[in-house]
């Protein structure tokens, strides 16, 4: 692989962290839930969407803070830093807002 | 090229104008009596037998093993077919041979045409040679009956013809001779009648033929009227039931409606369970009814226009119900209802009713 | 790169032999033409075909609609017509118009000579002309689908809809999924490879990166679709009940399935109309886009959170509360950046001056239509509001402002802009001006008050109402504006009529004063010479850009290999990596999609054996067409100008078609991720078909164990065969791939004997369906391999194959690993999953 | 001309919402609190919505019209940021935040246990209705009706038996579907009296349209009453007409789809019709129950109700015909 592709490849993994992020935060709490309910397992699925909307807000966050440390460190890859900071910052509204229904509404009818 | 092409214009529209002179002058001998000249015979051949052979291409034959289908067929034959192309044991009728084209002995000959295309021949006939088309062309199922039977009749001797019509038991020529004199007028419809459904009204060759013996007056005589007027499509009975009145119908159903009803017992064959159970519960999650709301003893009393089903023969109700559940079955003004409720079985429920209600009984 | 533009004098012959390389077929051999400006061209005017005629199909439903109690349309027809409407605009205009836009647009803006794979796009379009035709042409035999555009089972299971109504449907569907594929794969590598050299990734069009978004949104949004309506068909034709609730199989996977895709669909068709206002805004109002790196930024983030709003659709369905409210915060989250995007137009009409253009008017009126969709869109997004305007007339509202506000309208914008880079003859500004009023007008008129019958309670897809309720006059008026908006494209089509003129070989040039390289002055060979980019906006900036690139003073000035060519560049620097030569006109790949098309049409009416012949004609057909590629080095490596010295075609992983290849893949894995989430949602609906409750009988250890030997086995002979390539061993090649073929079909046939073995039916249950459904994706690929293999043999008894010249063996290979680690992931999960769930 | 339609655009929407406030199929004609809380969620979303559609409007006008020098805030990132992005968020937390509340309102703990349980099963097309005992078993079949006491929580269960079909009051509660294979519960509480409109909400083939039923709230009293004279067999005819009706009725096989509890009658696959002539409509919500009406159905119900189960039984006429009607009418 070209020494351009691999960048390439590089700046994907790292614009694309926040989001995957998130989906893999959407597609968990997703699961847990279905499968919580369909098995009548309903007392699980809280606590877990709490633990689970907590860790993956702490890593959008953390990517959020390495991304804008990269971007103030040099000119180099700034604009790779800017869209992977920012799509993780979204992407942490997405989780946050995500675990916010677990306050309001109980798991399974 | 161009002065070419006008002469043979000119050819062409003197050629039309001589075959016009030589129709209008009425020189060619239409007669029966001359035979084609060997070229034209040779060309009608040649044509028809493609035509039967392109026709009669991508037509799926059914399997025809049932035995039900050959009585079927021979019957219909016996009364439709018979007088042009013959029966075993009976020499070709010297009317017929004066025919042009004579319509083919087929006692004891080597079949020439496939399955598929005798069901087109019987299905559409053939122009020009007197063979006709079918009364019902839907009921397909009529016509491959026809084609078992015409594939069984070059192996059948006249014995085993007659063997093969007769349907139902045999019986005294004193009694029969008495009950064709009860029908009074009518005899001779009744011994049309009788041909497959029996003087008694049993039925039977291997349950082609229904047992019309027990049915209501009314029943039948809708029915047969339904026949007559085409409302309820039969190739088979159309053609009996349109030649008769309704002096002559009323007296048939008289007949047939005072015949004995054979007495109802319980079916105890296990293999009928299936039957049973839709007959009595109907599969009500699929939309299909229970049959002995109609069908049953007391609904029976109630509505004299819905058939007795106990004892009835199984392949007839099978097929029946095939032809309610593809909407092409007539009948009575409640044909409409069998096609709704028949809706959605399939082959094994058919089967399975019609066993369980052949199985209830059986007249003698 | 500084000696460029160069001052010196070119040739005279060159332009006449770049001519000469890229003359277009005349008379009735122009079907044979597969240039992007062509092929683009027919596309477009395919798209607006379906469009006018699913536009037809929505006026007759008004009719109908018009006063309570009509009888204008029967039921069945309605119900025929309503579908109809629904799939044709999503499926046959909607995705297709933008895919085609994209076929046009893209090399043009990227000063590349044509897309990568123009015959792909070639058959693309015509296996979606031909099979989209004749999907129409079932309603005049009655046949039309009638089960609503998102097909619902069980009421399209052969159970409720036995006809072939069901099956044309997923048909057309069929022609989508390959078409839409197709262009993905096209727009995806076209973007990223086939750049002009200098326009790195910050100094891509916007247009460029919505299409780059959309078509990876392709990869990932389509599979879903694909493997649905797979499921349907089996189910429907072989009675394998993935959707049957008796046999363990459940109506909500299809849900599940159709709008994993369907709602990413939307912003498919979003995403590429918000590139046109971002690319039209900035000319009409001779100013630079604000926030330009904020819209990108949007336009990522819409694509991934596309992704996780599509149980939204099925927020009544009873699913638990708590799982409706994540996609009810995921749907939230998606509106956000649309919020971005807004505000960026907003401030780029404030900075500039706007000439209030027919473009411009387009804009505008879609800046407020699809606010006013965007907000309705956030109410449907709350799942108590939903409960009730859901499956009602403020949902058919909604969409239809999102969609003909947020794609209609940008199209219309884009199709007044850009005609004058395809027609002699720009489009009439005063008939524009008609064409957008009335469209417009016609348009608020006709879908507001349907916000306001939904709110009254009327549900969607009913063909009648009683007059009681009060809704004759909303939906008198609707109709009414439905006529109007109607007149508007008929106004669009006179205009169209009068002064479309393409295929002259020249255009109106640069009308509107744009900054991008699609305005540069050029012919069927896109530039004479391929430009340096330094900015967003080369025109610009370098005012004598057009003159020198149109003199040939930089890249690639004529022809020099005697064939089609283009550079292909990497993917991040646009720094030029090699020149790919590219097929000229040809009818194989054409005929190929007519013959894919006749398979299908007859194998949806049942007639098996044409339909084979037909299937095996394609076949060979596009066997026909990929023999003419991996030219391999054909030419001496060339001097492209500006001191630059580019290899001739190429193989390995800076080829363009393995990068292909990895998007494809990415399809693959998609389509078996999609497989692997149906086998777990059944085992979480219906445990209790699965072996743990019915005590069914699992294969022995040996079968999986043995399958998965003999697919590593596989996968090491072709790499081994790989191995030996490189020392041109020939024999060895050809024996390896021989060998790894039988191995792999080998490893199926363990499986699939493990699972007869135990007396698994497919048709039993929903777990048997599901578990040899594995087995039937995982032999697809035995079979598309077994045929790869023996094509590359072919091509190395032909001579055709050896180390420079490889592409052929590598995308092989590359496919082969590929299907090897599904086949051990499809064998761990069949086999671990009913002994540990 | 464009702003013009802006500004009558932005005038038409309050009062065309307000129009949407009536009917007996409008969500927003609310007769529970559920619904209540929905309407009231709508309101404030219609007025936000249509607050910044105007704030957007304005401000796209604005920056059209832009004298000659750029407006400083225009082309700053930040301004965009600010409005595209910030603001978004900021809203639609609130509204996510309340909207979660309502949902979660709804089947939490809270709520009172159910005082009965109702199974409406979706069929092509219409709604069997089946009034449940308190352990589970059927008191009584009715069908395209349900009748309510006001201010009781009643849980209806939701099935279907054929295809997808989605039970919808709009007066009352949000919609649910009815799927193959799921029970799903939607709990009802109508909180005054009063009848609503229900339909079918999920497309479900043919005559999808023509599949609706009415919900009443009665008050304590009158809705024992109901469920009193429901569970009772059918009413012996008091004439002859009704005697010829039922005879009619028993002999052609109308019971191999219908039950009249009290006959001999007792098919399962079409409703229940032991107190037809008490439903206020025919034909799921197709037609008003009365002589005229049912006759017409029995006829032709294709015609009525295109693709309708029933088939046609033009062997009624004349007298056969009227005394059927009034004997299907009779049983209230």
């Amino acid at each position: 692989m070209a020494e351009t592709d691999r960048r390439f490849f590089s700046g994907l993994l790292r614009i694309g962290a926040g989001p995957a992020l998130w989906a893999a935060h959407l597609g968990l709490v997703y699961g847990v839930t279905a499968v919580a309910c369909a098995r009548g397992a309903g007392g699980v699925a809280a606590p877990t969407v709490v633990g689970l909307t907590l860790a993956a807000a702490l890593g959008a966050g953390w990517i959020v803070g390495r991304e804008l440390r990269r971007a103030r460190a040099g000119p180099a890859g700034t604009r790779t830093s800017f869209f992977a900071a920012a799509l993780a910052g979204l992407s942490l509204v997405a989780i946050l807002w995500a675990g916010l229904p677990v306050v309001f509404v109980s798991a399974c009818p | 090229m161009r002065r070419t092409l006008v002469i043979l214009g000119l050819l062409v529209a003197l050629g039309a104008v001589g075959a016009l002179l030589f129709a209008w002058s009425g020189l060619y001998n239409v007669a029966a009596s001359v035979p084609h000249w060997p070229p034209t015979r040779w060309l009608i051949e040649f044509g028809l037998e493609n035509s039967v052979e392109t026709h009669a291409r991508g037509i799926e034959v059914p399997p025809l093993d049932d035995p039900a289908l050959v009585h079927a067929g021979l019957g219909h034959y016996e009364g439709a077919c018979q007088p042009c192309h013959g029966a075993p044991g009976q020499p070709p009728n010297p009317l017929v041979r004066r025919m042009l084209p004579e319509p083919p002995y087929l006692p004891g000959q080597e079949l020439r045409w496939s399955p598929a295309q005798l069901f087109w021949i019987v299905r559409h006939g053939l122009k020009y040679t007197g063979m006709p088309a079918w009364v019902a062309e839907h009921r397909d199922d009529e016509i491959w009956a026809m084609v078992a039977a015409l594939l069984r009749l070059p192996e059948l001797d006249d014995a085993g013809y007659r063997r093969l019509l007769a349907s139902g038991a045999r019986m005294p020529a004193g009694e029969s001779a008495r009950l064709l004199a009860a029908v009074g007028p009518a005899g001779e419809a009744l011994v049309a009648c009788a041909r497959c459904h029996g003087l008694t009204g049993a039925g039977g060759g291997a349950g082609a033929f229904p047992a019309l013996a027990g049915q209501s007056r009314e029943y039948l005589m809708a029915s047969l009227k339904a026949y007559a007027l085409g409302t309820r499509a039969s190739g088979f009975m159309q053609p009996v039931a349109g030649a008769l009145d309704d002096e002559q119908m009323g007296r048939l159903a008289d007949h047939y409606a005072a015949m004995p009803t054979p007495p109802v017992r319980p079916a105890p064959n296990a293999a009928t369970e299936r039957g049973r159970a839709i007959a009595e519960r109907g599969l009500p999650e699929r939309g299909i009814p229970a049959c002995v709301t109609c069908h049953g003893g007391n609904a029976l009393a109630r509505n004299r226009l819905f058939p007795r089903l106990d004892g009835q023969h199984a392949f007839y109700l099978a097929q029946q119900l095939r032809l309610f559940a593809v909407g092409t079955r007539g009948g009575t003004a409640f044909a409409e209802l069998m096609q709704a409720t028949t809706h959605g079985l399939d082959e094994a429920e058919i089967r399975a009713v019609a066993a369980y209600y052949a199985a209830r009984g059986r007249p003698r | 790169m500084s000696r460029l533009p160069d001052p010196r004098p070119r040739p005279p012959e060159e332009l006449e032999q770049l001519q000469e390389v890229w003359r277009q077929p005349g008379g009735w051999r122009l079907a044979s033409a597969v240039n992007n400006t062509y092929v683009g061209v027919f596309y477009i005017g395919t798209a607006l075909l379906f469009f006018v005629l699913a536009g037809i199909l929505a006026l007759l439903l008004r009719i109908q609609l018009a006063v309570p109690e009509n009888d204008f349309l029967s039921q069945a027809t309605y119900n025929q017509v309503f579908t109809m409407h629904g799939t044709m605009m999503m499926f046959l205009f909607a995705v297709p118009a933008v895919e085609a836009m994209g076929v046009y647009l893209l090399p043009n803006m990227q000063a590349a000579r044509d897309l990568p794979f123009p015959r792909l796009s070639a058959y693309a379009f015509w296996a979606y002309a031909v099979g989209g035709l004749a999907f129409f042409c079932s309603l005049f035999f009655g046949l039309a689908p009638d089960g609503g555009w998102f097909m619902y089972p069980p009421l399209t299971s052969s159970e409720h809809s036995p006809g072939h109504n069901t099956d044309f449907w997923l048909l057309g569907i069929g022609f989508i999924e390959i078409s839409a594929i197709a262009g993905a794969i096209e727009i995806l590598v076209g973007v990223l490879r086939t750049r002009a050299p200098g326009m790195t990734l910050d100094k891509l069009p916007i247009y460029s990166w919505a299409m780059l978004v959309f078509a990876v949104m392709i990869v990932f949004g389509f599979p879903a679709v694909i493997l649905g309506t797979a499921l349907l068909e089996i189910e429907r034709s072989f009675h394998w009940p993935f959707f049957i609730a008796e046999k363990g199989g459940d109506p909500l996977l299809w849900q599940h399935l159709f709008w994993f895709f369907g709602h990413p669909e939307v912003y498919i068709i979003f995403l590429p109309a918000a590139g046109f206002v971002s690319m039209i805004l900035p000319t009409m109002c001779g100013t630079r886009l604000v926030a330009h790196r904020w819209v990108v930024l949007a336009l990522v983030a819409t694509g991934f959170i596309a992704f996780g709003v599509w149980v939204h659709h099925m927020f009544t369905t009873g699913l638990p509360k708590l799982s409706l409210s994540f996609f009810s915060a995921a749907s939230m989250a998606v509106a956000v950046p649309s919020g971005i995007q807004v505000f960026a137009w907003i401030a780029t009409i404030a900075k500039g001056r706007l000439r209030l253009t027919v473009p411009s008017l387009f804009v505008l009126g879609f800046l407020a239509i699809f606010t006013l969709g965007g907000l309705t869109g956030v109410m449907v997004a709350m799942v108590p509001f939903d409960g009730q305007t859901h499956d009602t007339f403020f949902v058919v509202a909604h969409f239809h402002y999102v969609l003909i506000g947020g794609m209609v309208f940008p199209l219309f914008a884009a199709f007044y802009y850009w005609a004058p880079t395809a027609s002699r003859r720009a489009l009439s500004e005063r008939l524009g001006k008609w064409c957008f009023g009335l469209m417009f007008v016609g348009f608020n008129i006709a879908f507001f008050p349907q916000h306001v019958a939904g709110l009254m309670g009327m549900p969607r897809r009913v063909w009648t109402y009683p007059a009681e309720l009060g809704w004759g006059w909303i939906n008198m008026t609707s109709t009414v504006g439905a006529f109007i908006l109607g007149l508007g494209a008929l106004v669009f089509l006179i205009d169209l009529a009068r002064n479309f003129r393409p295929f002259t070989g020249g255009n109106a040039g640069n009308v509107w004063n744009a900054g991008t390289l699609e305005w540069l002055p050029g012919g069927n060979y896109a530039t004479r010479s391929i430009p340096i980019v330094t900015s967003l906006e080369p025109l610009w900036d370098q005012p004598d850009l057009a003159r020198e690139v149109d003199e040939g003073r930089y890249y690639l000035p004529g022809a020099p290999t005697g064939r089609r060519e283009t550079i292909v560049t990497s993917a991040i620097a646009a720094e030029p990596q090699y020149l790919m030569q590219m097929p000229g006109p040809g009818w194989p790949a054409v005929l190929a999609a007519w013959f894919t098309a006749a398979f299908f049409l007859l194998l949806t009416v049942k007639l098996v054996t044409p339909a084979m012949v037909c299937g095996v004609i394609a076949l060979a057909l596009v066997l026909r067409w990929m023999w003419d590629t991996d030219l391999g080095p054909a030419h001496p490596p060339v001097d492209i100008g500006g001191g630059i010295v580019l290899p001739v075609n190429c193989s390995g992983p800076m080829s363009h078609s393995w990068w292909a290849v990895v998007v494809l893949i990415l399809v693959a894995g998609a389509v078996f991720a999609s497989l692997l989430f149906s086998y777990f949602f059944l085992w979480t609906v219906s445990p209790d078909v699965w072996p743990a409750a019915t005590g069914q009988a699992l294969p022995g250890a040996e079968w999986p164990l043995a399958a998965a030997a003999l697919l590593v086995l596989s996968s090491a002979l072709v790499w081994w065969a790989g191995r030996r390539l490189e020392a041109d061993g020939h024999w060895s090649v050809r024996l390896g791939l021989a060998a790894a073929a039988v191995a792999l079909a080998a490893a199926l046939a363990a499986e699939l004997a493990g699972q007869r073995a135990t007396g698994l039916s497919p048709t039993d249950s929903g777990y048997g369906a599901v578990v040899y459904m594995m087995a039937a994706l995982q032999g697809l690929f035995v079979a598309t391999l077994g045929i790869m293999a023996l094509y590359t043999l072919a091509r190395s008894l032909a001579g055709l194959l050896h180390r420079h010249r490889r592409a052929t063996f590598d995308n092989t290979m590359l496919l082969w690993h590929y299907a090897v680690g599904q086949g051990l992931i499809a064998l761990a999960v069949v086999h671990f999953g009913p002994r540990v769930l | 001309m464009r702003r013009h339609t802006f500004t009558r655009f932005a005038e038409a929407l309050p009062a065309a919402v307000l129009a949407a406030c009536s009917g007996p199929q409008s969500p927003l004609d609310a007769g529970s609190d559920e619904a209540a809380g929905i309407a009231i969620l709508s309101w404030v979303m219609f007025a936000a919505a249509g607050l910044i559609l105007v704030a957007v409007l304005a401000l796209a006008a604005a920056a059209a019209r832009a004298p000659a020098e750029q407006p400083r805030w225009a082309t700053r990132e930040g301004w965009v940021v600010a409005a595209g992005l910030v603001f978004p968020i900021v809203m639609l937390s609130a509204l996510l935040a309340w909207g979660l509340s309502i949902t979660g309102g709804g089947g939490g703990a809270s709520s009172p246990p159910a005082a009965f349980r109702i199974a409406v099963a979706g069929e092509q097309w219409w709604w069997r209705v089946t009034y449940l005992g308190p352990d589970g078993s059927a008191l009584f079949s009715t069908a395209n009706e349900l009748r309510l006491p006001i201010g009781q929580r009643v849980e209806v269960d939701l099935t279907s038996a054929d295809v997808i079909h989605s039970f919808w009051v709009p007066g009352l509660a949000g919609k649910l579907d009815m799927i193959p294979g799921h029970v799903n519960t939607l709990p009802l509480v109508a909180g005054r009296a009063g009848t609503w409109r229900g339909q079918c909400a999920e497309y479900c083939g043919g005559a999808h349209a023509l599949m609706a039923f009415t919900v009443t709230a009665l008050p304590a009293p009158d809705f024992e009453r109901w469920m009193a004279a429901q569970a009772a067999p059918a009413a012996e005819p008091d004439n002859a007409e009704g005697r010829r009706g039922r005879a009619l009725f028993l002999a052609s096989g109308c019971g191999a789809c219908h039950a009249v509890r009290g006959t001999p009658a007792s098919g399962t696959i079409g409703p229940d019709l032991t107190h037809v002539g008490g439903r206020p409509t025919i034909g799921a919500g197709l037609l008003p129950t009365q002589r005229g009406t049912l006759a017409a159905w029995i006829v032709d119900p294709g015609h009525l109700k295109p693709e309708v189960r029933m088939p046609p039984f033009p062997v009624f006429r004349g007298e056969d015909l009227r005394a059927l009607a009034a004997w299907l009418e009779s049983l209230r």
